[in-house]
C-alpha cells in the first residue's frame, strides 16, 4: 500500500446573523472539520446603534431612555452606572430611600435577567419548557416593573438624584407573594434542567475557561465566577447600600457550562435573599435629591460601574462643565465576554458551540451599542 | 450603501393589480379564494427573527400570558417555511441587507410586521449613523406596530389587522408581492 | 391485465377503496398528530395550544394544510434539482407503504395450536414485521439526499447526522424485535398480537425499553432530534424546504410517530386484543371482532404514541457522539443481554407458555 | 495612595494628574514610547484587569484613555496618553495583553486611532465599506 491519506477540506459554517440561538443578531464564523470546529471568528456590529455618539448630542437626562435599549433585559442595571457616574461627578448625595429603591428594583431586574439566561441556555438545548416556565414567572416580575415605571421593559425610570416615582402603595407586599411564589418554583427548573443527565452531560466539560485566561480577556459576571473567580462589584466595591446587605458571592470552580448555568442560578437565590432584606429595611423619606433643573457637571473624567447580569457594566464620562457630555463611553460585559467565545469553543462540536454560547449569554444590544 | 437600500426597498411594487382583484369572480372560485385565505389567515407562521429589545415581547407573545399559539402561529426557524415576518427591533445598516435576504427566502404569499418603533421608522436612534430609518426602507411592510416596545396585546393587535388584510386582498391571493 | 381487471373489478374497487381509505386516515392520522401535539405542549406549558381556528382550535391542521399546499414553490439556487424534487417523495412513500402492513382491525386466537387470523383491514403478510423494518429504513435515504441535495451547509450536517443515527439505532431496534419473533413464533403481526398471553411488555420489559429509545431516535423526536435541531442546525435537513415538499417531510414525521405507537402496540401491547379484565367490551359484529380490535389497537397506539410526545418534550437534546456511545455501547450490549434472556425463556417450556399460546410445531 | 505613586514614578517617569472628587483613581499620564512599558510594569505591580479602553477627542488633539484595576488591593488607574491628531498611531497592547483585543479594534472603528502591532486591526461594529470615524467630533453623516 502506498503512502496515500486521506485530504478531507474544511467547510465555513456561518452561525448567524440570523440563528435561532445567537440571542438576537450576531455571527460566528466557524470552520468546521466534519462538525469539529476548527477556527471560529465572530462578527459583531448588527446592532451597533451608535448610542455613544447620539448621546454626545443630548442632555443628560435625555441620555437615561437609551441605557434601557442597551441590554433590554435589565434596564434598571443599566441606567444605575449613568446616573451614578453623573450623581459622583456632581456630588450629589442620594437620599437613603431611593437608594434602596434602586437597589430593589436592580435585584428584581437581576432575577428577571437571569431567568432568560437559564431559560435560554435550556432552549438551546432544545428543551423549550424550562424556557416558558422561566418566561413565565418573568411575566409576573414585568408587572411589577409596569407598576413601579409605567414600562415593561424601557423604564426610564431612575434620574440623576434620584428616582422618578415613589413605589405604589402595596408593591412590597406583592414583592413578597413573589419571592415566595418563586422560591416554590425553583426546583421546578432544577428538575427540568440542572438535575436532568442529558442536560448535564450536554453543559459539563463543555466551554472550559481558565480562570487566568478570563482574567487575560477582560471576562466579567457569570462567565468570570464560573471559572472560581469571586469577583462581584457589589461585593469589591459597594455601590449604594450593598455594604448594608448580607449577601453571598456565588462562585463555581469547574469553569464549564454548567458551572455558568449554576452561579446564575444561585444567584437568583441570592437576590431573593437581598430583596427580603430590603422588605423590612425601607426606611421613610425623599426619593429625589436637590438636584439642579439643568444638569451640568463640573469638568472630568469618571467611570462608574454596576455589577449587571453579564458582567461589570461601566459609564465613563467626560464632562467639559456643558450641559451635554463631551464623551460617553460604555464598557459593555458582552463585548469583552464575545472574546472569549472563540478560545472556549475550539476543538468542540457544533452543537457544544451552541450550548457554550448560550452559557455565556451576551447581550447583542450591549455588545455593539 | 444607505441608497443603496433605499432602491432595493423601492423596487418592490405594492400595488394591487385592478384586473386580478376586481372583485368579479365566480362563485366556486371566491370560496375557494375564501377557503385558501381562510387557512392563510390562520395559520401565520412567524420566522424567528428577532434584533433588539423588541424581541422579548414578541417572545412572551408567545409564552404562556399570551399564548399566540391559540391563533395557530408558531415560529419556524428557516425563511422557507415562514409566512410572516416580525421585524422586532432596530435594523442597522450592516443587518439591512440579511433582512433583505432573508425576506427574499421566503416563499410567496408572505407579509411583514414592522414591529416597534426602531422597525416602523428608526425610533429612538433616528438620528444614528447606522441604523436603518424604518425597515420599510429595506423590505415591504404590511402592518406598523408603534410603541417601543410594542406590548404583546399591541403586537396581537397587529396580527388581527394583518388577517384582516388577508382576508380582505384574498382575491390576489398573495400575488401582491412580485 | 385489463381483461383480469374487468372480471374481477369489484375486487379492484375494494381495494382501490381500502387504499383511498388508508391514505384518508394516514393524512387524517398525520394531521391530527400536529394539533395533538400543539395542544398537549401547550397544556404542559401552562397555556392553551390552539383555540380560534374552529372550536378549541380542532380545524387548526387543516388551516395549516390549506396553507401549506399554497404556498410558493422554491427552487434554491444551489440544489440539485432531480433530488431535490425526489427527495420528500422518498421519504414519505415508505411512511405510506408501512402504513399498509400495520395490522389495524385484525383478531387473532390461537385454536389447537394453530392461528385462527380474522382481519379487515391488514395486508396479513407473513413477514410483516420483517418488511416494516426494511421499509422504514427506505426514509432515511430521502432525508440524506434532500439534505444534501439541498445546497445548503446547515442541511447537509442534519442529512448526515441522520444518516449515522438511522444505521446505529436500527440495530438494537432489530435485535429488540427479534427477540419478540422468538417469543412468539412468527413474524405475521396478527399473529404476534395474537399469542400474547400476557403483554410481552412484562416479560420483554428491557426489550420495550430499548425499542422506545431506538425508535424516538429513528423518527428524531426530541432528545435524539439532531437530524432537525432547531437551535443549532436551524431546520436541519429541511432547511430549504417550502411549501408541498415540507408537506411531505413533515407527514413522514407525524406518520413514522403512529406506525412506532401502533408497533409498540403489536409487539409489546398485543395488538388490537383488549385488556382481559375488559372483556365484556369484546363485541362481535359480522362474525368478526373487526370494531373492538380496530378501536383496542388505534387507541393504544394513539396513547403510546401521545406518550412519545410528552416524554420527548421535556428532554433537552443530545449531542452526536453521545447519540452514538448510546447506540453502540449501552444499547447494544443490553439488547445481545435480551437475546439470551429470550432464548433462556423460550428453550424452558413452561416459564414459555407461562406468556405465550404456543403454536403447533414448536 | 500616596505610596503607589512613589512607586509608581520610581518604576515609570510619568505625570500624575487629579481626577475629580468623586473618583477614587489615580490618574496619569505617559507618552506614547512609554505606553506599553508603563502598561505592562503596572499589570505587574497588581493592575491586571484590564477594564476599559477608549479615547475622546481633546481640543486639538486625541486621547487615549485605559483603565487598570487591581481588585486584591481595590484600586484603580488611569493611564492617559496623546494621540497625534495628524498621524493618530499608537503602539499597541494586544500582543501581551488580550483583554485589549476587541477594545482596540473599536477605538480604531469609531475613532481612527491605529494600533501598531494588532494582530487584526479590522473594523468590528460599523458596516462593511464604512469609511468615516463616527465619534470623532467633526463627523457628518453623511447619506
Amino acid at each position: 500500500m502506498s503512502e496515500q491519506t486521506i485530504c478531507t477540506d474544511t467547510i465555513k459554517l456561518n452561525i448567524g446573523p440570523h440563528h435561532p440561538a445567537t440571542h438576537g443578531v450576531f455571527r460566528l464564523e466557524t470552520e468546521l472539520d466534519g462538525e469539529v470546529v476548527v477556527n471560529s471568528r465572530p462578527i459583531l456590529g448588527y446592532l451597533h446603534r451608535g448610542i455613544e455618539k447620539i448621546a454626545e448630542n443630548l442632555t443628560y437626562n435625555q441620555i437615561i431612555p437609551y441605557f434601557d435599549r442597551l441590554d433590554y433585559l435589565s434596564g434598571f442595571l443599566n441606567e444605575y452606572p449613568f446616573v451614578s457616574a453623573v450623581e459622583r461627578l456632581m456630588g450629589i448625595e442620594v437620599p437613603k430611600k431611593a437608594q434602596y429603591l434602586r437597589v430593589l428594583m436592580m435585584e428584581l431586574n437581576r432575577i428577571a435577567a437571569h431567568l432568560v439566561n437559564i431559560g435560554a441556555q435550556g432552549l438551546d438545548l432544545a428543551s423549550m419548557t424550562s424556557m416558558v416556565y422561566c418566561m413565565r414567572e418573568r411575566e409576573y416580575l414585568l408587572e411589577l416593573f409596569v407598576a413601579v415605571s409605567g414600562s415593561r421593559m424601557t423604564f426610564n425610570w431612575m434620574r440623576v438624584g434620584g428616582v422618578k416615582s415613589d413605589l405604589p402603595e402595596g408593591f412590597l407586599s406583592r414583592v413578597d407573594r413573589f419571592i415566595h411564589y418563586l422560591k416554590d418554583r425553583m426546583p421546578e427548573y432544577a428538575s427540568l434542567m440542572q438535575d436532568n443527565e442529558i442536560f448535564q452531560a450536554r453543559t459539563k466539560g463543555i466551554g472550559i475557561l481558565r480562570p487566568d485566561h478570563a482574567l487575560e480577556l477582560g471576562c466579567s459576571g457569570p462567565l468570570l465566577r464560573g471559572s472560581g473567580v469571586a469577583r462581584d462589584i457589589r461585593m469589591d466595591e459597594p455601590y449604594e447600600v450593598y455594604d448594608e446587605l448580607e449577601f453571598k458571592v456565588i462562585t463555581h470552580d469547574e469553569c464549564d457550562s454548567f458551572a455558568r448555568y449554576m452561579v446564575r442560578y444561585d444567584e437568583i437565590s441570592q437576590s431573593i435573599r437581598i430583596i427580603e432584606q430590603i422588605l423590612s429595611k425601607i426606611p421613610d423619606g425623599d426619593i429625589m435629591a436637590k438636584v439642579p433643573k439643568v444638569i451640568k457637571p463640573p469638568e472630568g473624567d469618571i467611570y462608574s460601574r454596576v455589577e449587571a447580569p453579564i458582567g461589570e457594566l461601566g459609564v465613563y464620562l467626560s464632562s467639559d462643565g456643558k450641559n451635554k457630555p463631551h464623551r460617553m463611553k460604555i464598557r459593555a460585559p458582552s463585548f469583552s465576554n464575545i472574546r472569549a467565545v472563540p478560545d472556549m469553543i475550539k476543538g468542540l462540536q457544533v452543537p457544544d458551540v451552541i450550548a457554550t454560547f448560550a452559557s455565556v449569554a451576551p447581550t447583542m444590544g450591549e455588545a455593539d451599542r | 450603501m444607505g441608497k443603496g437600500i433605499v432602491e432595493m426597498g423601492l423596487k418592490e411594487s405594492r400595488t394591487l393589480d385592478p384586473a386580478i382583484s376586481d372583485g368579479k369572480g365566480s362563485v366556486f372560485l371566491t370560496s375557494v379564494d375564501w377557503l385558501i385565505a381562510w387557512g392563510r389567515k390562520n395559520s401565520l407562521w412567524p420566522l424567528t427573527f428577532a434584533t433588539a429589545c423588541c424581541a422579548f415581547e414578541m417572545i412572551h407573545a408567545w409564552m404562556p400570558r399570551y399564548d399566540f399559539d391559540r391563533l395557530g402561529s408558531f415560529f419556524r426557524p428557516t425563511p422557507r417555511q415562514c409566512d410572516v415576518m416580525i421585524v422586532a427591533g432596530t435594523i442597522t445598516k450592516k443587518m439591512a441587507e440579511p433582512t433583505r435576504l432573508l425576506y427574499d427566502q421566503i416563499p410567496h404569499p408572505k407579509w411583514v410586521l414592522a414591529m416597534g418603533a426602531c422597525a416602523c421608522s428608526g425610533g429612538p436612534f433616528i438620528d444614528s449613523y447606522s441604523v436603518v430609518k424604518g425597515v420599510d426602507k429595506v423590505i415591504p411592510v404590511d402592518v406598523y406596530i408603534p410603541g417601543c416596545p410594542p406590548r404583546p396585546e399591541a403586537l396581537q393587535f397587529g396580527m388581527t389587522q394583518l388577517q384582516k388584510k388577508i382576508m380582505a386582498t384574498k382575491r390576489n391571493l398573495g400575488r401582491n408581492h412580485v | 391485465m385489463i381483461g383480469y381487471i374487468l372480471e374481477n373489478y369489484i375486487y379492484f374497487l375494494v381495494v382501490t377503496g381500502v387504499a383511498i381509505g388508508m391514505f384518508l386516515f394516514v393524512t387524517v392520522v398525520a394531521l391530527m398528530f400536529t394539533l395533538v401535539e400543539r395542544k398537549l405542549l401547550g397544556w404542559m406549558q401552562q397555556r392553551l395550544g390552539p383555540m380560534e381556528v374552529g372550536p378549541w382550535g380542532l380545524l387548526q391542521p387543516i388551516a395549516d394544510a390549506i396553507k401549506l399546499l399554497g404556498k410558493g414553490d422554491v427552487m434554491p439556487k444551489l440544489a440539485d434539482k432531480f433530488f431535490y424534487t425526489y427527495s420528500p417523495i422518498i421519504s414519505f412513500a415508505p411512511a405510506f407503504i408501512v402504513f399498509s402492513l400495520i395490522p389495524i382491525a385484525s383478531y387473532t386466537r390461537v385454536i389447537d395450536g394453530q392461528a385462527v387470523v380474522s382481519q379487515v383491514v391488514s395486508s396479513g403478510s407473513s413477514i410483516g414485521i420483517l418488511l416494516i423494518t426494511a421499509i422504514m429504513s427506505v426514509s432515511v435515504v430521502g432525508i440524506l439526499i434532500g439534505g444534501w441535495s439541498s445546497g445548503n451547509k446547515f442541511s447537509l450536517l442534519g442529512a448526515v447526522r441522520s444518516a449515522a443515527q438511522e444505521i446505529s439505532y436500527e440495530v438494537p431496534k432489530t435485535i429488540a424485535i427479534l427477540c419478540i419473533v422468538m417469543m412468539a413464533g412468527s413474524m405475521n403481526l396478527s399473529i404476534i398480537g395474537g399469542v400474547q398471553r400476557v403483554w410481552f411488555i412484562i416479560p420483554q420489559f428491557l426489550g420495550f425499553i430499548i425499542f422506545v429509545i431506538a425508535s424516538l431516535a429513528e423518527v428524531f423526536r426530541i432528545p435524539f432530534d439532531l437530524a432537525e435541531g432547531e437551535s443549532e442546525l436551524v431546520a436541519g435537513y429541511n432547511v430549504e424546504f417550502a411549501g408541498i415538499r415540507f408537506v411531505f417531510f413533515f407527514f413522514a414525521e407525524y406518520t413514522y410517530l403512529f406506525v412506532t405507537g401502533a408497533l409498540v402496540t403489536v409487539l409489546f401491547l398485543s395488538g388490537g386484543h383488549m385488556p382481559e379484565f375488559l372483556g365484556f367490551l369484546n363485541f362481535k359484529i359480522y362474525g368478526t371482532y373487526a370494531v373492538s380490535s380496530a378501536f383496542w389497537f388505534i387507541a393504544k397506539s394513539m396513547l403510546v404514541a401521545v406518550g412519545i410526545i410528552w416524554f420527548s418534550r421535556s428532554m433537552p437534546r443530545v449531542r452526536a457522539d453521545q447519540l452514538m456511545n448510546g447506540a453502540w455501547k449501552v444499547l447494544l450490549p443490553l439488547s445481545l443481554v435480551n437475546v439470551i434472556y429470550t432464548a433462556v425463556i423460550v428453550l424452558n417450556k413452561p416459564l414459555h407458555q407461562l406468556f405465550v399460546y404456543t403454536l403447533a410445531g414448536k | 495612595m500616596s505610596e503607589i505613586i512613589e512607586l509608581i514614578k520610581e518604576k515609570i517617569v510619568v505625570e500624575v494628574e487629579e481626577m475629580p472628587k468623586g473618583e477614587p483613581g489615580l490618574k496619569i499620564r505617559v507618552d506614547n514610547d512609554k505606553l506599553i512599558n508603563t502598561l505592562k510594569s503596572l499589570r505587574g505591580i497588581g493592575y491586571n484587569y484590564m477594564t476599559m479602553l477608549t479615547a475622546k477627542c481633546t481640543d486639538d488633539s486625541f486621547d487615549a484613555v485605559y483603565l487598570l484595576d487591581d481588585w486584591t488591593h481595590k484600586r484603580r488607574i488611569w493611564v492617559y496618553t496623546e494621540v497625534n491628531v495628524d498621524n493618530p498611531s499608537i503602539p499597541s497592547i494586544t500582543p501581551s495583553w488580550l483583554a485589549a483585543d476587541y477594545l482596540e479594534r473599536e477605538v480604531y472603528d469609531m475613532f481612527g486611532i491605529e494600533f501598531e502591532g494588532h494582530p487584526n486591526l479590522t473594523r468590528i461594529l460599523t458596516p462593511e465599506g464604512f469609511n468615516q470615524y463616527p465619534l470623532r467630533k467633526e463627523f457628518k453623516e453623511t447619506d
